[in-house]
């Protein structure tokens, strides 16, 4: 019988050398099975080659293609090989989490519906097809959910909106244009286990009486795409869509896209400019129909809340912020990767324990949660613990859960700037405060940075900040000033 | 009441308001105070209609709300944040507050943003004291820009002027997109757009290309909706701003826009369309907006000319020598050849009051009812298919009317080009999703633009519109698609059954008929379904309905389709007449017609008759008079010697132009009153100057029946109105007319005609325009006719056999020609051609199918021949696949064209309405004009030398 | 024959032509006869029944039945 | 390609997909593919393939990032200069990519052989600095190894 190994085909693991390497396991004159798994998210360990065994699947990290003969000279090598990181699952990095949403990132061969169904796969949509649309709905709204793409509504709440609108075509669209430095949970789902997205699109289609569906994915997701529409593909022979159409659209490079209202226009083949609210896309969003528009997380997580019962669900958690957090872990990190921890988790116990400190060995000065325009939390705060509120009371947030470290070198007024910068570089160009305000931002920081009347300038830097929180239309103008802010409450000096 | 005469500034209210209809009542308050505004208002709407303005830049009454610039915020009780104001809407018990501390400071905020991007030129600036960022920088208080002005900027883009009548300055602009969405949101062409992004966001033309080069149709809704100097009227931009402002009415096309006609002293500035205009609602088109510069045009005849033959010189008279010498020279040929030898030709360009005159003096003074108009060669089938059918001469519904349209059938007509406003909301209801058929032999741009595409394109060969409208009554008929309900009450039974009968014969299935009209049997079938299964299926037709030796029966055959599907009598449906000329509709309802007195009644209706003859006491000749054709034969037979012609070129917009010419030379006492010496004035001996529609008080009635009044913003350059022109005309031929405003006259109507019984000018001001009937059962006007009963009683199924044209392609002539109109030009062209909108459109060309040119070698661009029975001309090619083969097109708007020396005098059966739009014809490449243009050359280089020389006159006299 | 006479006969054909439909002559020469009587000049009547009457052999039958009921 | 070819082939893509709902993003897309850039000269007929006016699909094509109206040099490098790549001294690495290749962000290198562009992520966090190349993505980049990408 032949061996099973497994070689990372996610993008990162790629970009540190998969491809190679299983090109030369192929090559090997050895009786092996080599699956293109996902990646479980160890980054730091990447690439990973796994080897099935009775026991379980043991691991070598960071193998090279030049390796790889060493390592299979003398056959297939077992747990006891030195460079054998041992049982996978016991990595306490992987150990320590609680992967719910990502049950089966990594693990699965991302194609195979078998592999799929054998973890479990489809016994939501299974519940969910012997249910009332209402019945659903109440289950996603009792688990807790809420939208994991920054914004945290309560995803139940939406498609209950969605559901009492009435209209003869209505729409599931998810927002996989996941733009938000320091976060590639999305990616992962959608390169590792696409079809626990298909099966949350077709529950969430069922709940609230929508026979149509968009992936829009950002360009720059390549492997994504591809695994998505081969997915869907498969999905569709094996006729698990039903009449369900799905569809994968391919963004452009634009970060405003991933709000949602810009996102429609753009699905709708227009700029992507924001949209005012109301009207809600649950009742005029998509070609002025009734949509959900979820993250992918979100969506993905569906399936898991229908399998286990919405009690499941939110057993895990604290407070209102319930469930498991995909918390990603990027920047100066030495362990950086995918970490999927119950609400509650300290922010030290992340970069720290899980992190292992900084990847250059400095002290951490600030870790950025929640993606460009989420705030520098100085290191005297890393006892916070990772929930929306405890995160709300100190002006941060969870946001896509990603996380970006800073050590002590870092210039924390070059990234206010660089905030700044960004929103310039993204804005839409719709509302002023954006638009404008941005970009005199940039200047007024370097008016700052330069000594030029820095009293002054903070005092104008900080008034055309609340100037953009409160006047812009948007997210993107309305929060890309907290950073800022952040940096200059937390970081006098730097800025 | 509004006083039309010098209103003050249009108001905005910020949003557009909810439309009437039941909505209910909320109630709120704003500042403290109660307000109760319909539900679906905006917040900013509610606070400006209860007086309270909140300032804005991007928000406009006449666009959807955009929330982009963020100076309406405002703060809600319990409601995070600051909503704008312009989309958010009220809600029952909503506590509203407009100013705060905070929220003063955020749109001072905001204000100093769009400042620290902008020219601080206002001194010099064109729109200095009409700058909505400059009143709203006073609104919030700015007082200095923090930031300094040294930061990214646009300050040096640079300004685009290659529009003819406006510049485009994006150093000035702040991205409010206003422009933008007035382009598609008002017009429809989508020609603007927002290019790049974020700070670079800029509005661009098409691919960010000059204006003149883009897909903008100029029709200035982006200039109006501008709140800075970005998209400025080059006039403004010269004279600085208007002063005052009045409400007059459109002279160009059928729809008829109401305008402000902005002043300085006696010098209009800019026309600027009205917000209130209840046939436009603020939009308006390249001709109404801009192209007025004709009526100061140095090419103006002002003072009267007489001349004994039309090889003299012109001399320049006073008014009362042309007068005596125009009445004496009529009164001569009548002595001489008898009371019907001479008549009038009443203008659709001309105002109801003018043209009732003219005809009340051929009726009156004259003695005869040799009295017709230009409808005569445009709709006058309309007149004869919906009087027989449906009892009333004239189209049924408002133009709002549309807005509630499912399906609409287009049929003979472009309106993108002839009726560009009333175009406009058309596609508007097309983008909310109506269906759209279009029966044309040519691709015109409704079949396929911008957010605009035809469901069905039935394209017909010319002069088998009979066939195509019966087959698609057929279809409707044979798969029982009638409203059986409607056919049961409505109308005549014994009529229909014949009719049905008529219409169900093989010979009329979209099959059997699929070889005369090369419209695939299918696609009638399915459009014939389309429209008759919509909820409200609404036909809109031009000239390309009436202007066939069938125009009266195919009018009638459009009547029966929408009777027998029920698509008569309520909002949304009905027969629509695009009318051509802005008075089409008035110049018939004053009774310019030969057989008929005002209102459309027949000469030969003795209690008719006998009210005019007691109101004019004299004797009316109970026999209809000439129509205009029959005028021109008797002209040739030496039989019809004088007529008087009221603005309107006859020489080069009736057919068979060497026959009209041939007509007018042998006439002896031609009178011409126009602004211009046009063709006709060529053969004229008497020239009666008159004066643009600016310089008239009056009235126009457009194609919905619409009555809007015509204001005086200038004195007559000639020194006299044209009413008083033909009065003083009438007084000199013995019967004296003695009015003292043209109000008079609109009076002396309402008398004599029941369908006008309750117009007056002081209803004109209090309801702004007034569609007919307006009498004691309609007091208010009448959007919709036939409500509930046919104005005949029931309606009438009138059978309408095809009988084909004898303008049929031959081995000799095997190309058919149509012809039309361009957006640019209007009619002649007598107008337009002297305005800047000669940069649109230049010449006349001939469009041919690449396939025709090719075997012909014929290229784009290149000379061609254009030959039919009855003359020769020489066009340039447009080579293009608008047009299918064996058809050729071309308008009309140059005289040198010569495209009426093509057409021939073929014309509609019952109403002689000319056929334009079919003539056979051969086309050959050649390299020189035609000898008719050779001639016309050489007639009008004489004609031009006769009126310098008389010109010269007085200036010699003056010096003497 | 003139012109004139020429024009005016093929307009009252052509009259003739788009009424003839019912096939029944004597309703097709009431309704030519009253269209002409409503809508001509009396001149262009006199003249074409004068044709008429010269020369019948020219005219339709129903255009012949039909002038001979012209005012 | 000649202009009329790449016009026919626009025209060509676009009628193919233009009945899919919003269909002018993929569209953008599949022209791109085909032609490396969206010519100037190919919007009029995607424009009336979709019922739009050439300004909609100018201003579409001006707002994405992506999408380009001139053609690209043989490789596309995208440096990623988001938060987590800057963490791990990004900026250092774009000062050597802009003066080792005598470019800034959205030019081309004289000999036609590498467009350098800006990118906010590739989702490759946890091992920045990242760049992407034609596609392929690449981690923990160093001035070294950049140089080698961009010979390669």
């Amino acid at each position: 019988m032949s061996t099973r190994v497994y070689v990372p085909a996610d993008a990162t693991a790629c970009s540190l050398g998969a491809d190679p390497v299983a090109d030369t396991l192929q090559g090997l004159d050895l009786d092996l099975d080599i699956v293109r798994n996902g990646s479980r998210g160890l980054y730091w360990l990447e690439p990973l080659l796994e080897i099935e065994t009775a026991a379980g699947h043991i691991g070598f990290g960071g193998a090279t293609a030049g390796q790889i003969a060493c390592l299979f000279a003398s056959g297939i090598p077992d747990a006891s090989h030195e460079n054998c990181l041992g049982l996978v699952e016991e990595i306490p990095y992987l150990q320590k989490q609680q992967r719910l949403t990502c049950a089966r990132v990594g693990i699965t061969d991302p194609l195979s519906l078998e592999d799929y169904a054998d973890h479990g796969g489809l016994a939501g949509l299974e519940v969910a097809r012997a249910m009332a649309a209402a019945d659903i709905v109440s289950t996603v709204t009792d688990s807790g959910l809420r939208g994991r793409g920054g914004a945290a509504f309560p995803t139940g709440i939406k498609w209950q909106t969605v559901l009492n609108t009435t209209a003869e075509q209505k729409y599931i669209v998810c927002n996989a244009d996941e733009g938000d430095s320091g976060t590639f949970v999305d990616r992962m789902i959608m390169e590792s286990d696409p079809f626990v997205l298909i099966e949350g699109m077709l529950i969430a289609g069922l709940a609230v009486g929508a026979d149509c569906g968009y992936i829009y994915c950002r360009a720059e997701y390549p492997k994504a795409i591809a695994s998505l529409n081969q997915a869907i593909a498969i999905a569709g022979e094996a006729g698990h869509l039903g009449d369900f159409q799905l569809e994968v659209r391919v963004a452009a490079g634009a970060y405003i896209c991933g709000e949602e209202t810009s996102l429609l226009e753009s699905l709708e083949g227009k700029r992507g400019v924001v949209r005012f609210r109301p009207p809600l896309p649950a009742v005029e969003g998509l070609f002025g129909k009734p949509t959900v528009v979820n993250n992918v997380i979100s969506l993905a997580t569906v399936p898991i809340i229908l399998a286990r019962g919405a009690d499941y669900y939110r057993d895990f958690g604290v407070g209102r912020s319930m469930g498991t957090l995909t918390v990603q872990l990027a920047g100066n990190i030495k362990q950086g990767g995918l970490i999927e921890v119950p609400f509650g988790v300290s922010l030290r116990e992340i970069v720290e324990e899980f992190g292992g400190g900084t990847a250059s060995g400095k002290p951490i000065k600030a870790v950025q949660a929640g993606g460009p325009l989420g705030t520098y939390v100085p290191s005297s705060q890393l006892d916070t613990p990772l929930d929306y509120e405890a995160f709300k009371e100190i002006g941060a947030m969870v946001g896509h859960g990603g996380l970006v470290v800073f050590d002590t070198d870092a210039d924390l007024g070059a990234m206010a700037r660089f905030a700044m910068e960004f929103c310039a570089e993204e804005s839409c160009g719709k509302c002023t405060p954006c638009r404008i305000g941005s970009v005199r931002g940039v200047e007024v920081i370097d008016k700052i940075r330069g000594g030029a009347e820095p009293d002054d300038n903070r005092i104008l830097l900080q008034d055309l900040c609340q100037t953009m929180i409160d006047g812009s239309l948007c997210g993107l103008g309305g929060m890309a000033p907290l950073p800022v802010l952040s940096i200059m409450e937390h970081f006098p000096d730097e800025l | 009441m509004d006083n039309f005469y010098n209103v003050g500034a249009e108001r905005d209210y910020g949003t557009p308001a909810v439309p009437a209809g039941d909505t209910a009542m909320v109630s709120l308050s704003i500042d403290g105070m109660p307000v109760a505004v319909a539900e679906g208002t905006s917040v900013m709407r509610a606070a400006a209609l209860s007086g309270t303005q909140i300032p804005k830049l991007c928000a406009s009454e006449d666009l959807e709300p955009f929330g982009s610039c963020r100076l309406c915020l405002v703060e809600i009780e319990g409601r995070p944040g600051y909503p704008a104001s312009c989309t958010t809407l009220v809600s029952a018990g909503m506590q509203v507050r407009t100013q705060t501390p905070r929220i003063a400071e955020l749109r001072r905020n905001v204000m100093e943003l769009y400042i620290s991007d902008h020219p601080l030129d206002c001194l010099t600036c064109p729109t200095n004291g009409n700058c909505e960022l400059q009143d709203m920088a006073g609104a919030v208080g700015l007082r200095e820009v923090r930031y300094g002005y040294a930061g990214e900027n646009h300050l040096h883009e640079e300004k685009d002027e290659t529009a003819p009548y406006f510049t485009f300055d994006p150093s000035k602009c702040i991205v409010c997109s206003r422009c933008v969405r007035a382009c598609e949101e008002q017009q429809g062409t989508f020609a603007l757009t927002i290019d790049g992004r974020g700070f670079a966001s800029k509005v661009a033309a098409s691919q960010d290309e000059d204006f003149i080069n883009s897909e903008c149709v100029s029709c200035g809704a982006c200039v109006k909706a501008c709140p800075t100097a970005t998209l400025s009227e080059k006039s403004v931009i010269e004279m600085g701003q208007p002063d005052r402002a009045i409400i007059t009415t459109c002279a160009y096309c059928g729809v008829g826009c109401s305008f402000r006609a902005e002043m300085q002293g006696d010098k209009l500035v800019r026309m600027v369309p009205n917000r209130d205009g209840h046939a436009n609602h603020g939009h308006a088109c390249v001709k109404g907006r801009f192209a007025f510069g004709y009526a100061t045009h140095p090419d103006r005849i002002t003072a009267p000319m007489i001349r004994d033959s039309i090889h003299e010189e012109w001399r320049q008279v006073s008014w009362e020598e042309a007068i005596g010498f125009a009445a004496q020279r009529l009164q001569d040929i009548q002595q001489r050849h008898g009371r019907k030898s001479i008549g009038g030709i009443t203008s659709s360009r001309c105002t109801n009051e003018e043209v009732y005159l003219v005809q009340k003096f051929i009726r009156a003074a004259v003695g005869n009812n040799n009295v017709d108009t230009c409808a005569r060669v445009c709709h006058s089938p309309t007149g004869y298919g919906l009087k027989t059918t449906l009892g009333e001469s004239a189209g049924t519904q408002t133009f709002d009317s549309v807005m509630q349209a499912d399906v609409i059938m287009v049929i003979g007509a472009n309106p993108t080009t002839g009726h560009p406003v009333f175009a406009s909301q058309m596609q508007r209801r097309l983008r909310q999703g109506a269906g759209l058929v279009v029966v044309d032999p040519r691709k015109i741009s409704l079949v396929n633009s911008p957010h605009t595409k035809a469901n069905y394109h039935l394209q017909l060969r010319p002069g088998t519109n009979v066939a195509v409208i019966n087959a698609l009554a057929h279809t409707v008929i044979c798969e029982g698609l009638e409203d059986k309900a409607f056919i049961k009450e409505r109308c005549e039974a014994e009529a229909y059954a014949t009719w049905r009968s008529f219409i169900s014969e093989q010979r009329n299935s979209p099959e059997a008929l699929e070889p005369v009209t090369g419209v695939p049997a299918g696609e009638l079938r399915a459009a014939a379904r389309l429209y008759a299964n919509a909820g409200n299926g609404a036909i809109y037709y031009g000239l390309g309905v009436t202007e066939h030796s069938q125009g009266s029966t195919m009018v009638m055959g459009i009547a029966n389709l929408a009777m027998a599907t029920g698509n008569l009598g309520r909002e949304g449906v009905g027969v629509n007449p695009l009318r051509g000329q802005n008075n089409v509709q008035g110049s018939c309802d004053m009774g310019s017609f030969p057989h008929e007195l005002p209102g459309y009644r027949h000469l030969s209706d003795t209690s008719t008759r006998a009210m005019f003859e007691k109101e004019w006491q004299v004797q009316l000749d109970p026999e209809p008079g000439y129509r205009i054709p029959n005028m021109f034969d008797a002209a040739v037979a030496g039989e019809f010697k004088g007529l008087y012609i009221q603005g309107e070129d006859i020489a080069q917009s009736d057919p068979d132009t060497q026959h009209v010419y041939a007509a007018l030379g042998a006439m002896e006492c031609v009178i011409v009153q126009d602004l211009f010496l046009n063709e006709t004035a060529k053969f004229a001996h008497v020239f009666l100057p008159g004066s643009s529609f600016l310089e008239k008080d009056g009235t126009f009635t457009n194609a919905e029946r619409r009555i809007s009044p015509v204001r005086k913003v200038m004195q007559p350059l000639s020194g006299m109105s044209e009413w008083e022109i033909t009065a003083a005309l009438s007084t000199a031929m013995g019967y004296a007319m003695s009015y003292s405003h043209p109000s008079e006259i609109m009076d002396e109507v309402a008398r004599l005609t029941p369908t006008f019984h309750g117009v007056s000018y002081a209803r004109l001001d209090e309801l702004g325009s007034i569609q007919w009937p307006c009498n004691d059962e309609a007091p208010d006007g009448t959007p919709f006719m036939h409500v509930g009963e046919f104005v005949r009683g029931k309606g009438f199924f009138a059978p309408t056999p095809y009988v084909a044209t004898d303008e049929r392609s031959n081995s000799q002539y095997p190309l058919l020609l149509t012809t039309g109109r361009t957006l640019s030009q209007y009619n002649v062209g007598a107008q337009t051609r002297r305005t800047e909108n000669m940069a649109y459109h230049n010449e006349d060309r001939i469009e041919i199918h690449p396939s025709d040119a090719e075997v012909r070698g014929i290229v784009d661009g290149s000379w061609v021949g254009i030959k039919s029975r009855a003359g020769e001309t020489v066009l340039r090619a447009d080579v293009t696949e608008r047009i299918q083969p064996g058809v050729v097109y071309t308008t009309f708007h140059h005289p040198e064209s010569g495209a009426n020396v093509v057409t021939t005098d073929n014309s509609d059966w019952a109403t002689n309405c000319p056929e334009y739009k079919v003539t056979a014809v051969q086309a050959y490449p050649v390299s020189q004009p035609s000898q008719w243009q050779e001639m016309f050359q050489r007639f009008n280089q004489e004609q031009q030398e006769l009126l310098q020389a008389g010109r010269r006159e007085p200036e010699v006299l003056a010096r003497s | 024959m003139t012109v004139k006479i020429e024009k005016l006969l093929k307009m009252a054909e052509q009259i003739t032509a788009n009424m003839a439909f019912t096939g029944d002559q004597e309703v097709v020469a009431a309704k030519v006869a009253d269209h002409l009587n409503r809508f001509w000049d009396p001149r262009m009547k006199a003249a074409i029944k004068a044709y008429g009457e010269q020369s019948p052999e020219q005219l339709s039958p129903p255009l012949q039945a039909a002038l001979v009921q012209l005012n | 390609m000649p202009e009329n070819k790449e016009i026919e082939t626009a025209g060509e893509i676009a009628k193919a997909m233009a009945q899919r709902p919003g269909a002018l993003l993929p569209i953008l897309h599949a022209v791109q593919d085909e032609l490396g850039c969206i010519p100037a000269s190919t919007v009029p007929v995607i424009a009336q393939a979709l019922n739009l006016s050439r300004a909609e699909v100018h201003g579409v094509i001006s707002f994405y990032p992506f999408f380009r109206s001139q053609p690209a040099g043989k490789k596309i490098v995208y440096i990623c200069r988001a938060e987590s790549c800057q963490a791990m001294g990004s900026a250092a690495l774009e000062a050597h990519a802009k003066q080792s290749l005598g470019i800034d962000y959205h030019q081309t290198t004289a000999d036609g052989s590498v467009t350098l562009e800006p990118v906010y992520c590739l989702g490759n966090c946890a091992c920045s600095p990242s760049v992407m190349v034609d596609g392929e993505l690449h981690s923990r980049v160093s001035a070294a190894r950049f140089d080698e990408l961009v010979k390669a």
